[in-house]
């Protein structure tokens, strides 16, 4: 156990290291700089000539890349120019939002998409099963914007149920908070179910034809019990890796999504730090997405030994 | 009317174009106590039969049964699936193939067992389930009830499939060739406890098998099936004695004989099973029958009382009955050679080889597969290597032809140890050549048969591609197939006819050492005779040794010149065979001879 | 609603006193990231800051420089003293008086972080304190438009407390040291989320009419809160949908459909930009030659550039070829507008032919903006027609600034738009040697000059013409048309001044 | 953009990663193929569909007008005779744009499968085969996987200064770990086959050995993922162009037109909807033409299929009760109810 750790660790370390070192020397590759993005559109090169001197990022770039490293050793990620924060305080500030439409989407996409797929295949002929198939293979093609905008469209501007846009911290109000985060979830939930209800169903049918069922079936157990017994958890096995990586990749900030919604999470964030040039912000972001995507996959990984006792941990 | 009746039973294919007729004229019928075996070669329908009869087979292919089947007076073909399921909870018990694949691998055993209860409570169940792990011979009962499938060998699954077949004591027990995949030793004991628990509980079960020697042993009936169709049905005793089919005589023939050594041609059957779908004129067996006559060809035989017990679907069950059986047909038998004297041309010493396998996240896990090897090979020898499962088997046939190496130990070909160096590795691999159990996975099925056998003769061989296409011809004879296959992709062949090409390509570049693992386990009896004689007449034309690997010992010590033994990753006696016959000298031995007695006509 | 429905300020003075209180929701295009609007010229952060910081002086209506925290001022004889007193009683929002100490060290950073400030720097000798409420700024020369540089609101010299100026330094005024003057201050800032502003209570208001930004301004809101919502189509949706009563950045193509919204009012804002083609006079250019930018001076339809790239007359109307909007009168000028508005392209192509410009002309635009992108595919199309190559790059804004500057020799042609709002030729930006460009000519130095020596009105005025006759001879940069700035906001949000975006003080919120 | 490598994710899981290779060389049976094309009408029909979309994008610009033809004056029509899809904010034909775009994003989708595929396959040949490399080529996926992808694509259309060029190589390196895990599995399967064992005893060397008998045994399973990569490297394309990291304007792609489009939702709503259905249209077409190619050549996949099949017959049989084993046939449909 502690080797596999160990492991995982190591794996860990040398990803956030690739990860961060790329991340580091694509945004410096990007013309612009941080002075010119506080400066606004109409200074004059010899001002962000002199803010970028007094911010330190004179330097060539192997010390500016050197003293990264060194302020990483010791668990610095630096500071955030656009914000004026140190990077870890600035990435804190915007995860919960990211963070809770993350965990509520793929946590609402489960909750539809296991009995909704389990039931199509249990029942092919029902009104609902005919267009299972269909419905997700058409969310799966749309692009989320399209979706977005289409759904902003009905329940924002005409029905105006919704808000159009924005973001309430939950600290003002929970209420406010889930109406605000209510839209951009459901957006990314389409997707998620539509990609859960295609895997799992397609889990299903494949276990169906297993040998074990037929085993379960010479019990004379009846189909449900054999479904929700015996298939549902074997099929549990490839959603698990599809939904991990799916969440694992909303933790990344659903650049788009959030931007649509002007949601202040993570994905909001990383596109402002690029087009502020906050160099520090941005590297900073990068490693916790790889972060936690790696993170999210280990414990996917727990979770797939809990299913399949082969892999147990 | 028998306690399970077949009238006229068939399976029906459904296609685009209509339904196909996979089983046909299946007439059985079967008391309580009684125990019928079907025998018949892969393909020949078996599993159709048995498993359309508990209409399992409805969920997963589209296939109807037909005809008339009833279990104590209730027609089982006329039920729907919510009545079949309780017919097949308490009636009919099922024992499946492979024992692995047919338990929920993400369940504990357990669970498993208590959910095919019927008709009790939970506490009530599990005290039943654990009775049953006893009697089917389950050292720990309760911590094996604990565990998960993976976590048991292939004979305690096999145990607890039938535990969990009798948990609703049913009155018909299905067993679909529940010994194929285990060793002799742990077969013997699987079929033992079957035998027992059949005639304990008076059911009547149907137990099918290829292995004509397994139903010998189990069956108080045997049908035998060829093609989708049942050719013979009889009482045991009088099937084999008496065959009136001559398939079943065939099949009979084809059996490695108990105690023979020095055999230098089994029998065989020629030709292949043809497709059960296929609509024949005539008798299905035609084409590879000896007895054939007009009427064969051009009218179906159905079958045809013999005796009281006795049917038979052949015309000419006179001519049958009259022919005595054929002996061997090769040189009688008699000692095998010594080659005690000869020059040792592959050498294996104090080989040992470990693996470290990742049985899980948490644990590795360490498997010595050799421990400690020493092993010679003789110029022109056959040596027939055998040993239960998992014995370190096939890693010392690996470890001799340089796919693997050792973790200790040397190990030399004619004269010269492994090494790592390019010239080294392509002087064994001239040397040494293998061929492998698996007939369908060894040819690539991308390329032609001359494309693959002409490989080792272009890379170690030297020859042009010309030459070597050219040469894959004579090869192709020597094996004993037709030319015309060499332009064929593998899929058009049938498994012995892979194995032939396997071979052909290992010999291609005469090699010293033919390295054979289990080249015939995965093929019928009568395919296995044709593969055997290949090689034997191989050993007869050139100089070639044999490492010979295989778990069936009656076939090995038939033909081999010595014959080693494997066990726990180490060598635990060599001999002659007739040395190992006459005075094994380990106990592990014993049980390896024992166990095949019991299963051998 | 009908358009240019939005009174001036001036007219909520007109009836009964408006309603005291609500909450007014603005939705802006992004985060500010800072409010120092001393620093930043983005108007993201002056769209919040017009209503937190205050000058010593403030445009009026007409763009003329009105005394703001002044009092009152006096010129020498020699137009090189100004001494500006002081209003008496105008505290900060952290509640100390204003004084004339954090004058003077308002004014240091200014010269120094500012653009404005640091041209003016050239010619201020010092600032001193003389007392309490006086301060004497000492020239080394005369400047004309000192009045106006000290009003200007890009880079502006706010004033704020002498020890936060100094703290700040060239760096940015940290969040929680935004305090100035204005009617509204600071409650919060989330960053990411949205900016609230609270009515200062200890606000001290001119006794001047308002006008502009200068005079009289009485916060009648309690709270301004500015949400961040990148999207300009989500900005419509939400005042659409009731959730913003005002919004930064609508898009042109909206003016139409929405002037029948019943809920909502659009309107030109009055300080808005000069759309303009920026020329390089690298000698890499094609147009390093007067030849060259006469030919495409030529080649241009300027009205059908506007139509194209901002829709609706209003947007773009008047149509000239001054660098300042037509409301701005000291600056407005009409010289030059024959070369303005020659149009012909057959000439233009036979020029380029004989120039013999036979690479690609490189033009670099940048998406951020949609309208400027959308005059460089205009641009693009009428090259095409004068028979040239045309290779349009698209970055992202920081990177276009950034090649610009860093890689003259890579350019021909950008698109930008200035602020027609200056109030001083000197911050015309094209003019620049330092913007991106590199024009520099001795001619409109020695104008420049003249400009910042006039003493009188007549003498500034003929300096603007001078300089406007010898703009479109000498053609710096080609201003193709104003380009008005939207201005919606609900129904609801009553008396807000179109003066430029986003003035709060003096709005009230109807039932 | 992160939404886009969730569809991707999904179709990385749901391929093959092993299956008997023999299954492959069964499927390039043409009696095969047809027999499948009538047992899955859906494939062929969706194949058909995103063929036509290829077809048109390819033969359409040479019979509808200019794409980049200007007309201020009809700037945001509705759709019309003269304008079947309207026309765009610079008064240009939006079937014109749609088409062409057509052309461009196909085009993008083609190089970045193909960047992918060839990437993949030699990363994920290598790590599985040659085991010490293993750890780096994996932990490298892993870093792919893990990296913002704007942040690449910012980085490469700023530094490429070509919209396509840089769309295809960055979408191409973000889609490679799709194609090396896949290839990656399937090789280290097929490593352990007897063919390739038997090869080597042949005397085969290793890069021969991969070439002739490993690439091609698992061609089968690139071609399908490299379609499920083909179809979200178009969404991908357009999640790109509607941040404005994409092609750059006025070079029409899918996801550029809806990025433009979106600006004018109120105004002209049919603007968003052709170069929408456009995307969705091929990539439904891509996902469920590769869903039954998938089956053609995954045997659990076939199986998948097969059991629908088998329950679609059937039903069939069950509706048209012609068969005198309509009893029996009444049991089967009778499980598949369940
Ligand atoms: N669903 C199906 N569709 C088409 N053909 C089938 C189907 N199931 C079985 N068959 C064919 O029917 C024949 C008999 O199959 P069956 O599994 O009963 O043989 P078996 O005697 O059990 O063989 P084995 O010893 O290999 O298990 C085979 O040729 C097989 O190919
Ligand atoms: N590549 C491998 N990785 C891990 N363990 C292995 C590997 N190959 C063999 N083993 C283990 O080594 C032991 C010996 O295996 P080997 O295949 O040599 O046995 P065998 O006698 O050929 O058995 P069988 O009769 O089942 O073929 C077994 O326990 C097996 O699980
Ligand atoms: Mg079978
Ligand atoms: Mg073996």
């Amino acid at each position: 156990m502690l080797i596999t750790v160990l492991r995982r660790l190591r794996d860990l370390v040398l990803v956030l290291l690739l990860v961060g070192t790329a991340a580091f020397l694509l945004i410096h590759m990007i013309p612009g700089s941080p002075a010119a993005a506080l400066l606004g559109p109409y200074a004059t090169k010899e001002q962000i000539d002199a803010l970028t001197a007094s911010m330190g990022l004179g330097a060539p770039l192997y010390v500016q890349y050197l003293t990264w490293l060194g302020n990483l050793v010791r668990g610095d990620l630096g500071f955030s120019s656009s914000f004026s924060l140190p990077v870890l305080d600035v990435i804190a500030a915007h995860a919960m939002p990211t963070v809770t439409i993350a965990i509520a989407s793929t946590v609402l996409s489960l909750l539809i998409s296991v009995p909704l797929a389990v039931y199509s295949v249990a029942k092919p002929r029902s009104v609902i099963s005919r267009f299972v198939p269909g419905l997700s293979a058409v969310f799966l093609a749309m692009p989320t914007f399209w979706f977005a905008l289409l759904l902003i469209l009905v329940f924002a501007v005409t029905i105006q149920i919704f808000p159009t846009a924005g973001y309430v911290p939950p600290g003002e109000g929970l209420g406010l908070f889930a109406l605000h985060i209510a839209l951009p979830t459901v957006v990314l939930a389409s997707h998620q179910v539509a990609l859960f209800v295609s895997t799992l169903r397609e889990g299903v049918t494949g276990e169906l034809l297993k040998s074990y069922v037929r085993t379960a079936r010479a019990k004379g157990l009846g189909e449900t019990a054999v479904l929700v017994r015996h298939v549902l958890k074997n099929s549990l096995l490839s959603l698990i890796t599809v939904a991990a990586n799916s969440f694992g990749a909303l933790l990344g900030g659903a650049v788009i999504t959030e931007t649509i919604f002007s949601i202040p999470g993570w994905g909001l964030t990383m596109y402002n730090a690029i087009t502020a040039r906050d160099y520090a912000l941005v590297v900073g972001l990068t490693m916790t997405f790889a972060l936690l995507f790696v993170v999210v996959n280990f414990v996917a990984d727990l979770l797939y030994g809990v299913v399949n006792p082969k892999v147990r941990v | 009317m028998g306690f399970l009746e077949l009238r006229d039973f068939g399976v029906d294919l459904l296609t685009d174009e209509g339904s196909s007729r996979l089983v046909a004229q299946v007439d059985l019928s079967l008391e309580r106590g009684e125990l019928l075996c079907i025998v018949g070669e892969s393909g020949s329908g078996k599993t159709l039969t048995s498993l359309s009869l508990a209409r399992l087979l409805e969920y997963t292919s589209a296939t109807v049964p037909v005809g008339h089947a009833a279990l104590d007076g209730e027609d089982l073909l006329g039920l729907d699936q919510t009545a079949m399921n309780r017919i097949r909870g308490s009636e009919i018990g099922v024992v499946f193939q492979e024992s692995m694949e047919a338990l929920n691998p993400s369940c504990r055993i357990e669970d498993q067992l208590v959910e095919a209860a019927r008709r009790m409570d939970r506490e009530a169940a599990r005290a039943k389930a654990l009775r049953l792990m006893e009697e089917v011979g389950i050292p720990d009962p309760a911590g094996t009830l604990r565990k998960y499938p993976h976590q048991l060998s292939g004979g305690m699954q096999q145990r607890v499939m039938i535990a969990m077949a009798l948990i609703n004591d049913p009155s018909l027990l299905i067993a679909d060739e529940p010994t194929t995949a285990l060793d002799v030793t742990v077969q013997a004991e699987i079929l033992r406890i079957i035998r027992n628990e059949q005639a304990t509980r008076d059911m009547a079960c149907i137990f099918i098998t290829h292995d004509i020697g397994v139903a010998a042993y189990m069956a108080d009936r045997i049908a035998v099936m060829y093609s989708g169709r049942v050719v013979e049905a009889a009482p045991a005793q009088e099937l084999l004695e008496n065959p009136r089919h001559p398939y079943t005589r065939r099949l009979l023939e084809c059996m490695p004989k108990v105690g023979r050594t020095g055999v230098s041609r089994f029998e065989t059957i020629p030709g292949r099973v043809p497709n059960p779908s296929l609509e024949i004129i005539g008798c299905r067996f035609q084409d590879r029958c000896a007895f054939a006559t007009d009427v064969c060809r051009t009218e179906t035989p159905q079958l045809l009382p013999v005796s009281a017990q006795h049917e038979a679907a052949c015309w000419n069950q006179e001519a049958v009955a009259a022919a005595g059986f054929a002996e061997d047909a090769g040189a009688e038998p008699g000692r095998s050679e010594d080659t005690a004297g000869r020059a040792v041309i592959a050498r294996a010493e104090d080989v040992s080889k470990s693996y470290r396998s990742r049985a899980s996240l948490r644990r590795s896990h360490v498997t010595r597969a050799l421990d400690g090897v020493s092993l010679e090979i003789r110029e022109g020898e056959f040596l027939g290597l055998v040993g239960e499962s998992g014995s370190g088997k096939t890693t010392l046939g690996r470890i001799l032809a340089g796919i693997e190496t050792a973790d200790a130990g040397t190990v030399s070909v004619q004269g010269h140890e492994h090494s790592r160096r390019r010239a080294a590795v392509r002087e064994l691999r001239r040397n040494v050549q293998v061929v492998f159990q698996n007939p369908h996975g060894t040819l690539d099925p991308r390329l032609t048969i001359r494309e693959s056998v002409s490989e080792p003769m272009i890379h170690l061989g030297g020859l042009s591609k010309r030459q070597a296409h050219a040469r894959a011809a004579e090869l192709m004879s020597q094996v004993g197939l037709p030319e015309e296959y060499l332009d064929h992709v593998p899929d058009a062949l049938s498994g012995g006819q892979k194995q032939r090409v396997s071979i052909a390509r290992a010999i291609s570049i005469s090699p010293a050492l033919l390295i054979a693992d289990e080249p015939t386990s995965a093929l019928d009896v009568s395919v296995q005779g044709q593969i055997m004689n290949v090689l034997l007449d191989l050993r007869e034309q050139t100089s070639v040794s044999y490492l010979f690997i295989t778990h069936n010992l009656n076939l090995v010590l038939n033909v081999a010149d010595r014959v080693a033994v494997m066990h726990g990753g180490r060598i635990v006696e060599v001999g002659t065979p007739e040395e190992i016959i006459g005075s094994p000298r380990t106990e592990y031995t014993r049980r390896l001879l024992a166990a095949n007695v019991e299963t051998s006509i | 609603g009908s358009s240019g429905g939005a009174g001036t300020a001036a007219s909520g003075a007109g009836g009964g006193e408006p309603a005291q209180g609500g909450t007014v929701r603005a939705a802006i295009a992004g985060d500010p990231t800072t409010l120092d609007m001393g620093l930043n010229t983005g108007s993201l952060t002056i769209v919040p800051g017009i209503n937190i910081f205050e000058n010593l002086f403030a445009m009026d209506e007409s763009f003329v420089p009105q005394p703001m925290l002044a009092e009152s001022y006096e010129v020498s004889e020699d137009s090189r003293i100004y001494t500006i007193r002081l209003r008496e009683g105008v505290t900060f929002h952290n509640g100390e008086p204003m004084e004339a100490e954090d004058v003077v060290a308002s004014l240091e950073r200014w010269q120094q972080i500012s653009a404005t400030g640091t041209a003016a720097a050239a010619a201020i000798e010092s600032v001193t304190a003389d007392d309490a409420s006086t301060v004497t700024i000492q020239l080394t020369q005369p400047r004309y438009s000192l009045l106006a540089d000290l009003a200007g609101a890009i880079q502006g010299a706010i004033i704020i407390p002498a020890e936060v100026a100094e703290a700040a330094g060239e760096s940015p005024i940290p969040t929680e040291e935004i305090i100035g003057t204005g009617p509204f201050e600071v409650e919060s800032y989330t960053t990411g989320t949205g900016i609230k502003l609270v009515r200062y209570e200890d606000y001290a208001p001119s006794e001047a009419e308002s006008s502009g930004l200068s005079g009289e301004k009485t916060a009648y809101v309690d709270a301004i809160e500015y949400s961040f919502v990148a999207d300009p189509n989500q900005q419509l949706n939400g005042l659409k949908a009731g959730q913003y009563d005002w919004a930064q950045s609508i898009s042109a193509d909206q003016y139409e459909p929405l002037q029948n919204d019943p809920q909502l009012d659009v309107f030109t804002v009055k300080s808005s930009l000069i759309a303009t083609v920026l020329l390089n006079h690298n000698e890499n250019s094609a147009f390093s030659s007067v030849e060259a930018r006469r030919a495409l001076n030529k080649a241009i339809d300027k009205k059908a550039m506007a139509q194209a790239s901002f829709g609706p007359e209003d947007l773009w109307s008047p149509l000239n070829g001054s660098f300042a909007l037509p409301e701005n009168a000291p600056m407005h000028s009409e010289a030059g507008s024959e070369v303005y508005e020659e149009h012909d392209p057959e000439a233009a192509a036979a020029e380029f032919a004989e120039l013999g410009i036979d690479r690609p002309i490189r033009i670099f635009t940048s998406q951020t903006y949609p309208k400027y992108y959308q005059m460089a595919v205009v641009l693009q199309s009428v090259l095409e027609e004068a028979g040239l190559e045309v290779d349009v790059q698209i970055y992202d804004f920081p990177t276009m600034i950034s090649k610009l500057t860093e890689e003259p020799e890579s350019w021909d042609i950008s698109m930008t738009a200035f602020s027609g709002a200056v109030s001083a030729p000197s911050q015309v930006l094209f003019l620049s040697p330092s913007w991106p460009g590199e024009y520099s000519s001795e001619t409109m130095d020695g104008l420049m000059a003249d400009y910042s020596a006039s003493t009188s009105e007549e003498e500034a005025r003929a300096a603007v013409d001078a300089i406007h006759e010898e703009i479109w001879n000498d053609l710096p940069a080609i201003s193709i048309a104003p380009n008005r700035t939207l201005g919606t906001k609900s129904k609801k949000l009553q008396d807000m001044s179109d003066f430029s975006s986003g003035i709060f003080w003096n709005a009230h919120l109807g039932e | 953009m992160t939404e886009m490598t969730t569809a991707a994710a999904g179709a990385g899981a749901s391929v093959p990663t092993a299956g008997p290779a023999a299954a492959a060389a069964r499927a390039r049976r043409p009696g095969q193929l047809v027999r499948f094309v009538v047992r899955d009408p859906s494939t062929a029909f969706w194949s058909a569909v995103f063929a036509a979309m290829v077809l048109l994008s390819l033969l359409g610009p040479f019979v509808l007008p200019s794409h980049s033809a200007m007309e201020p004056a009809d700037r945001l029509l509705g759709p019309s005779g003269e304008h079947w899809f309207g026309t765009d904010e610079y008064g240009r034909d939006i079937l014109a744009r749609t088409v062409y775009a057509g052309r461009v994003s196909l085009g993008i989708g083609l190089l970045v499968t193909l960047i992918a595929v060839v990437c993949g396959v030699l990363l994920g040949a290598i790590a599985a085969w040659w085991k010490p490399t293993s750890a780096v080529v994996l932990r490298l996926m892993d870093g792919i996987l893990a990296f913002p992808p704007i942040v690449l694509a910012m980085a490469l259309l700023v530094t490429l200064q070509n919209g396509i060029i840089s769309v295809v190589v960055g979408l191409g390196i973000v889609f490679t770990p799709y194609i090396a895990r896949v290839v990656y599995a399937r090789v280290l399967a097929l490593k352990e086959e007897g063919y390739v064992t038997a090869a080597t005893a042949s005397g085969v060397s290793p890069v021969r050995n991969i070439l002739v008998h490993i690439l091609p045994n698992c061609a089968p399973a690139i071609f399908i993922q490299a379609i499920f990569v083909y179809a979200n490297a178009l969404i991908a394309d357009a999640s790109l162009s509607f941040l404005g990291l994409g092609v750059q304007p006025p070079t029409p792609t899918w996801g550029n037109m809806i990025g433009e489009a979106r600006y004018f939702l109120s105004v002209a709503p049919t603007f968003i909807l052709f170069p929408g259905i456009a995307i969705i249209a091929s990539v439904l077409a891509l996902n469920l033409a590769g869903d039954g190619l998938r089956a053609l050549i995954d045997p659990r996949a076939r199986a998948v299929s097969s059991l629908q099949y088998i329950r679609r017959r059937a039903a069939r049989r069950r509706r048209g009760g012609r068969d005198a084993a309509s009893g029996a046939a009444e049991a089967v449909s009778g499980a598949s109810a369940r």
